[in-house]
C-alpha cells in the first residue's frame, strides 16, 4: 500500500472515529434522542474493505453501521440530522442512528433486527447477477447474527445460486454483553466451508494495510468468478453496546483486552497524522452539526407520508 | 365475456406479469415442478427461463428477505407459498422489513412485490394447513392485503400491482375457489385501482360484507332467502381487508341496519372485529340489530370431517344469521338449507392438495 | 400496603417463580448479564444456578421450540425478550406449535410456559423497536395475552399462571412503566384467576377500556376531567386481551353510552377493532355516540420525536376524546392539558435502554 | 445379530408396510379424509433404530411418521381410527396422519410445518438432562428440514448445551417434488462438524442389521456422554410426496432407482417370512380398521374443549 492510499484511509477511519466522539460528546445535551450503536474502535475495517468497493457496489449493515455509512460516502450533515431527528436528515428524521442507508452511494438499509439484513444482500446480488452489471454485493454483520437461523438459509442459498454477495462478520466478540464463547458452539470457518463458501479471515482488523489487502482480493474475486465469499474480522467494540459510556467496569469484559487494542489502535499510536488531519475533519463536524441544529422539524404532515 | 376458473385467471396472471413486466420474477417451493402450485406456474419455467422462475430451498425467511432485497434493486418478486400457514416463517422479514422499508427510510426505497399464498381449507388438513392469517397482516401498516373471490379479482389485482403498484401486497387465494368457473369481460383500457371492496350485489334488507369464499356463500345464501322469504341482501366483497371500501359499507348499513361480517378467518381481531370498529367509530346508530359474525370457530381446526364442519362457516350459516337480524330473532323456524345443498359446490373437491 | 415498582414487582415474581415452581426456569437473551432485562432478573443466575436462569445464542425460533419441548416434559419455562418486536422470529413456533399443541392432540399434552415480552416506545427508538404487537397473538385461538398495566397486575399474574394455570401465555410489558411505583395490597391466600380485565374506576359518563400503558394515561384523563368538567369517567383495564371481561364492558358502555379504547398498538383489526366488535355484536343501541379509538398513528413509528408526538397516543389525546363524546362534537372548545403537564410522567426516563 | 432379533425387525417393518399398503387400498373409498404422508419405503431404518429406545425415551417426527408412531409402540387401532377422524382416535380425530402421537410410549408429537420439531427435542432433552432421568430425545425428520434455518439454531443450541439429542435425517433425496441437489450446497457431514457434532451415516437405510448395529452404537454413545450426535439415513420414498399414488411418471425422478431399491428391499426379497407373517399382521390390521369403522364421531361439543 503506498503512502497515499495509507492516509487516505488513516483519514476516513479518523473521520468516523472523531464524528462518533463528537456524538459522545453531544450525547449528554438530549439533542440526539436515539439509541446509538457507536462504530467506535470498529472504522478500520470498514474504511480499508469499502475503499474497494464502486459507488455503485450495493451494500446492507446492521445498526451498528456509522462506519459503513461514513466509509461508503454516506453525507455527514444528513447523518447529524437523522440523528437529531430533523426533516433534513437523510431519511426525514424517520429512520434514526439504527438505520442509516444512502442509496446514492450504495447504502441500501440497515436494521435494528439482529441478522435480518443478510437476506436483502443476496437479492440485491441477484439483481446485480440477472442485470450482469459486475456489481457486488456485500453485507456488514456482527458475530451475533450468525447465530439466527437466517443465516444458514442465506449461505445455504448464495452458495446455491452462486450470488455474488460478501457476507462481512465483524467479530467483536460480543453480542449485547454475551460473549462469544457463551453463545456459538461452531467455527465460522468449518461452517462456511461446509457450503463450499470461501472464507477470509483478518485476525487483526486494526491492521489497515492487512485489511485492504485482503479486501481487495476478496472482492476481485467475487467480481471475476461471480460466486459469494465470507470474510470475519476481528475487532474491537470500545464502547457499551448501545450508548456512549465505558463499561469495562460491568465485569463481563477487561479493560486490558482493550488497552491492548489501544495500544495497537493507528487512530492513537499515530499521532501526528491525527494532528495533521484533526482540523479540517474538526471543521466539517462543526458545520454538519450545525447543519442539523438549524435543520427545522419534520412537520406534522410528514407522520402519515410514506406508508404505502 | 367468457368462462374461465381462478386456477386459469391464477396461471394467466403470472404469465402476463412475467410477459409485460420484464423485471417480474417467480419463486417459491414448487413453483417449476410438475404440479406447479396447483396448475397456477405450469410451463411457465420452459417459457421464461430458469432465471425468472424458480423453485427455492424450504427457507421461507431468506426467501422473503430475498425478495427485499431484489425489489429495492428494481425487480420485482412473486414470491408463492403453497400454504399461508408457512408465511409465520417469514413474519419477521414481512412486519419488520418489508411493510416498513418505504416509509422508514423516508420513501427512499420502494419495495415492490407480491407475496402469494394460498389459505387451505377442509378435507382434514388440520391445524397448521388450515388457517387464514389475513389479520395477521392486515394489522401491519405497510402491508397491503388482498382476498380475490373471483378470476376477475384475480386478472385485475394481479396486472395492477405488477405493473401499476409500488408497496408490497400479500394476497390470500383460497383453494376451494381454483376449481371454481367466473365470467369475465373483456379488460378495459383504463387502470382501475382493485384495491379496495367492491359491491357484489345490491339488496335492501341486510348487509353482508365478505372475504374470499364467504363472498360466494353469501351469494348463495343471498339466492335462497330471496326465493324463499323474499329477502334483498347486499353484498360487499371486502377483497382488500387492508384498504376496504368504508364508504361502500357505511352506505349500505346505512340503508339495511343489518350487517353480517362473513370471513374465512378468526372473529377476534381479526376481519369481523374489523368492520364492526369500522362502523361502530362511524355511527353505530345505523345498527338495528346486533352485528352477526361468521368465521372460523375460535379453535385450532380440528382434522375430524366430523368437527371440521363446525369449525368453518357456511352458506347455511350466512342464511341462519340474515334470517336472525330480519325476523329479530334466532329462533325464526325457518328451513335451512340441506346437508346436500351446501356441500353441493364442493362435491368436486377432494384430497389430498 | 406498601409502595413497589413494576420493574421490583418483575423481578419478586420471578424470584418467587424459581421458588415456588420448582420446575420453572428463566431464559432468554441477557437475563443474565449486569442489566438483567432491565433489572428483572438480576442476581438470579448467582441464586438459582445456571441450569434454572440462562442466556441464550441470538436464536428466537429455535428457542421457542425449545421452550415447547421442556414444558412438554415437565419443565415450566418463562422465556424473556427484551422488546416484542422480535417475536416475529418465533411466530412459527407460537403460532403453529405452542397455541395449538393442546387442542391439536385432543388434550393429550399441556404445553404451560410464559412468555415476556417488553413493549419499547419513545426516545427514537425507531420502526421496530417501538411496537406493541398483542393483536397478533390475541388472534390466535390457544394463546393468552396479558398486557399488566401495573404491579399488582404483574404479581397476580404470573404467581397464577407459573403455579396455576396449564396454558401458554403471553405477556407484553410497557418499558415505560418499569420505574412506576404502585401500591400492593398483601397478597391473599385465596387464588383469583386474574386472565380477565378489571374495573379500575367507576364513572357513569364514559367508559375508557384500556391497555397497558394506556390505562394511565385514561387514569390521569378521568382527573384532568373531573377536575375541570366534573365528568366521571369508568376505566376498564382489558389486562388479558384475548380474554377480556365482556360482561363487565358491556355493562358500563350500558350505562355510559359512550366509548373510547384507548390501545397502546395499532387500532385496524387490534384491541380497538375487538372491543368494537365485541360491543357491535352484543348490541349497539347501547352506544350514544360512535367509539373513539385511540391507538397508535397507522403507520411505522418515527425516530424523529417531533413525529414521534403524533405517533402515540397520549393523556391529552384521552381528553380530548372525552370532551368530544360528553360535549358530542370534536370542536368542544375546551382546554386541553399543556404539554409539560402531559410530558410529566416520562420526565425520568431517557434512552437508550 | 441374532436370527430372533432379526425377524422382530422384520415383523415391525412388514406390519408398518402392511398398514401402509392398507391405507393405500382404503384411500379410493375416501374414508380417510386427511393428507397421508406414506412412510412406505422408509420402514426398515426405523424399526432397527427404535428397537434401542427405551419406552420412555422421547421421539418427535415430521408429518412423515406412521412408521414411527407403529415402531415406538403406538396403538394401531387409535391410528386407524384418527385417520378416520374418529372420537377413539389416538388425539380424538383432532391430529390426523401428520401429528401422529403417543405420549404413553415416548411419542411427543409431529409437525406439518417442515423443520418445526427439531426444537422440541432439545426441549425434551434438556428436561430429561435437568432430572438426570438417563433418557435420550430423538427427532426424526426429513433432508429438506435441514434448509430452514432452525436447523442451525438447534445444531448451535445443542451443541452448546451438550443435550443429549440424536437427530435423525431420513434422506429420502426429496422434498415434494424437489431434488437434493437444487436444494442443499452443504454436506451434512461438513455441517454437523463445525458444531462440532458427531455425525453418522448409513448409505443405505434398507440394511436393517447395519442400521440396527449403527444406531446402537450411536445411542449407547449419547447415553455414555450426554451429548448430541446426528444420523443420516439413506432411504427411498416409494409413493408420492402426499398422498398413496406412484409418481415415476411425473418425470422427475425414475423408475429405476426405486427398482434398485426394490431389488434389495428386504420385506420384498424375503417372501418366506411375509408369508409366515402376513396373516398374523393381516388380522391385527382388519381387526384395527373395524375399530375404526364402528367408533363413533367425535361430538359437536368437542369442538371447542381443550383450546386453553
Ligand atoms: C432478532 C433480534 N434479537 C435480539 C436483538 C437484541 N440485540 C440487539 S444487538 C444484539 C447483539 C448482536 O451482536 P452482534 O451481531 O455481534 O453485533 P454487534 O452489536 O457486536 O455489532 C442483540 C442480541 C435484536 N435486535 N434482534
Ligand atoms: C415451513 C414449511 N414450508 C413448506 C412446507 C411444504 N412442505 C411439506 S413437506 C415438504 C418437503 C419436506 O421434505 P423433507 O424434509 O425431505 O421430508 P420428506 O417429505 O422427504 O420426508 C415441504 C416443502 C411445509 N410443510 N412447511
Ligand atoms: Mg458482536
Ligand atoms: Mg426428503
Amino acid at each position: 500500500m503506498d503512502r497515499k492510499t495509507y492516509e487516505k484511509l488513516f483519514y476516513d477511519a479518523l473521520r468516523i472515529r472523531m464524528v462518533e466522539e463528537k456524538i459522545i460528546q453531544l450525547y449528554p445535551s438530549d439533542k440526539i434522542q436515539s439509541p446509538v450503536h457507536l462504530s467506535i474502535g470498529q472504522e478500520h475495517h470498514v474504511v480499508a474493505l469499502i475503499y474497494h468497493l464502486k459507488k455503485d457496489d450495493v451494500i446492507f449493515c446492521s445498526y451498528r453501521s456509522h462506519a459503513a455509512y461514513l466509509a461508503k460516502g454516506g453525507d455527514l450533515r444528513k447523518m447529524f440530522a437523522e440523528l437529531y431527528g430533523k426533516k433534513t436528515g437523510m431519511a426525514k428524521g424517520r429512520a434514526g442512528s439504527m438505520h442509516l442507508c444512502s442509496p446514492e452511494v450504495g447504502l441500501f438499509g440497515a436494521s435494528a433486527i439482529v441478522g435480518t439484513v443478510f437476506p436483502h444482500a443476496l437479492g440485491a446480488a441477484y439483481a446485480n447477477k440477472l442485470k450482469n452489471n459486475g456489481l457486488v454485493s456485500v453485507v456488514i454483520s456482527g458475530d451475533g447474527a450468525t447465530e439466527e437461523g437466517v443465516f444458514h438459509e442465506c449461505l445455504n442459498l448464495a452458495s446455491l445460486k452462486k450470488l455474488p454477495v460478501l457476507f462481512v462478520i465483524e467479530n467483536n466478540g460480543l453480542a449485547i454483553h454475551a460473549l462469544l464463547e457463551e453463545r456459538q458452539s461452531y467455527s465460522l470457518e468449518a461452517l462456511t466451508s461446509a457450503y463450499g463458501i470461501p472464507y477470509y479471515l483478518v485476525d487483526d482488523g486494526f491492521n489497515l494495510e492487512l485489511v485492504w489487502n485482503r479486501s481487495e482480493q476478496i472482492l476481485s474475486s467475487i467480481r471475476q468468478l461471480l460466486t459469494p465469499a465470507i470474510f470475519e474480522i476481528k475487532t474491537c467494540r470500545y464502547y457499551e453496546h448501545v450508548g456512549v459510556g465505558l463499561d469495562y467496569d460491568k465485569g463481563y469484559r477487561t479493560i486490558e483486552e482493550y488497552e491492548t487494542w489501544r495500544a495497537r489502535d493507528p487512530l492513537i499510536v499515530n499521532k501526528e497524522l491525527v494532528d495533521e488531519f484533526q482540523p479540517q475533519i474538526e471543521k466539517e463536524i462543526s458545520e454538519a452539526v450545525e447543519f442539523a441544529e438549524l435543520s427545522p422539524d419534520p412537520p406534522k404532515e410528514e407522520l402519515l407520508t410514506d406508508v404505502f | 365475456m367468457r368462462f374461465i376458473t381462478y386456477r386459469e385467471a391464477l396461471h394467466q396472471s403470472m404469465r402476463s406479469a412475467l410477459e409485460k413486466n420484464c423485471n417480474s420474477f417467480i419463486f417459491g417451493l414448487g413453483v417449476t415442478d410438475h404440479t406447479g402450485i396447483f396448475g397456477t406456474t405450469l410451463g411457465l419455467e420452459g417459457e421464461f427461463g430458469g432465471d425468472r422462475v424458480f423453485n427455492t430451498p424450504i427457507c421461507e425467511e431468506a426467501m422473503t428477505g430475498f425478495a427485499l432485497g431484489a425489489s429495492l434493486r428494481g425487480l420485482y418478486p412473486i414470491h408463492i407459498h403453497i400454504r399461508n400457514d408457512f408465511l409465520p416463517l417469514a413474519m419477521n422479514q414481512l412486519i419488520n422489513c418489508v411493510a416498513k422499508y418505504k416509509y422508514m427510510y423516508g420513501g427512499l426505497f420502494e419495495v415492490p412485490m407480491l407475496v402469494r399464498a394460498v389459505i387451505g381449507r377442509s378435507w382434514g388438513q388440520g391445524g397448521t394447513h388450515s388457517q387464514s392469517l389475513q389479520a395477521l397482516f392486515a394489522h401491519i401498516p405497510g402491508l397491503t392485503v388482498v382476498m380475490p373471490s373471483n378470476a376477475k379479482s384475480v386478472i385485475s389485482t394481479y396486472d395492477y400491482v405488477v405493473n401499476h403498484y409500488r408497496s408490497p401486497v400479500l394476497s390470500l387465494e383460497h383453494r376451494l375457489l381454483y376449481e371454481y368457473s367466473f365470467t369475465v369481460e373483456p379488460k378495459s383500457e383504463e387502470i382501475i385501482n382493485p384495491l379496495t371492496s367492491f359491491l357484489v350485489k345490491e339488496g335492501s334488507d341486510v348487509t353482508v360484507t365478505a372475504t374470499s369464499l364467504m363472498v360466494h356463500e353469501a351469494k348463495r345464501a343471498a339466492d335462497f332467502v330471496k326465493k324463499h322469504e323474499a329477502i334483498e341482501v347486499e353484498i360487499i366483497d371486502l377483497h382488500c381487508v387492508s384498504h376496504p371500501d368504508v364508504e361502500l359499507i357505511l352506505r349500505s348499513v346505512k340503508n339495511t341496519g343489518k350487517l353480517i361480517v362473513a370471513d374465512t378467518g378468526w372473529a377476534p381481531f381479526g376481519v369481523c372485529a374489523e368492520v364492526s370498529r369500522i362502523v361502530a367509530s362511524a355511527d353505530p346508530s345505523m345498527l338495528s340489530r346486533p352485528v352477526i359474525n361468521l368465521s372460523m370457530a375460535p379453535t385450532t381446526c380440528p382434522t375430524a370431517k366430523a368437527l371440521e364442519k363446525y369449525f368453518y362457516p357456511d352458506f347455511g350459516d350466512v342464511v341462519h344469521a340474515i334470517y336472525t337480524l330480519v325476523f329479530e330473532t334466532s329462533d325464526h323456524g325457518k328451513e335451512l338449507p340441506s346437508e346436500e345443498h351446501k356441500a353441493s359446490q364442493y362435491k368436486e373437491f377432494k384430497g389430498p392438495f
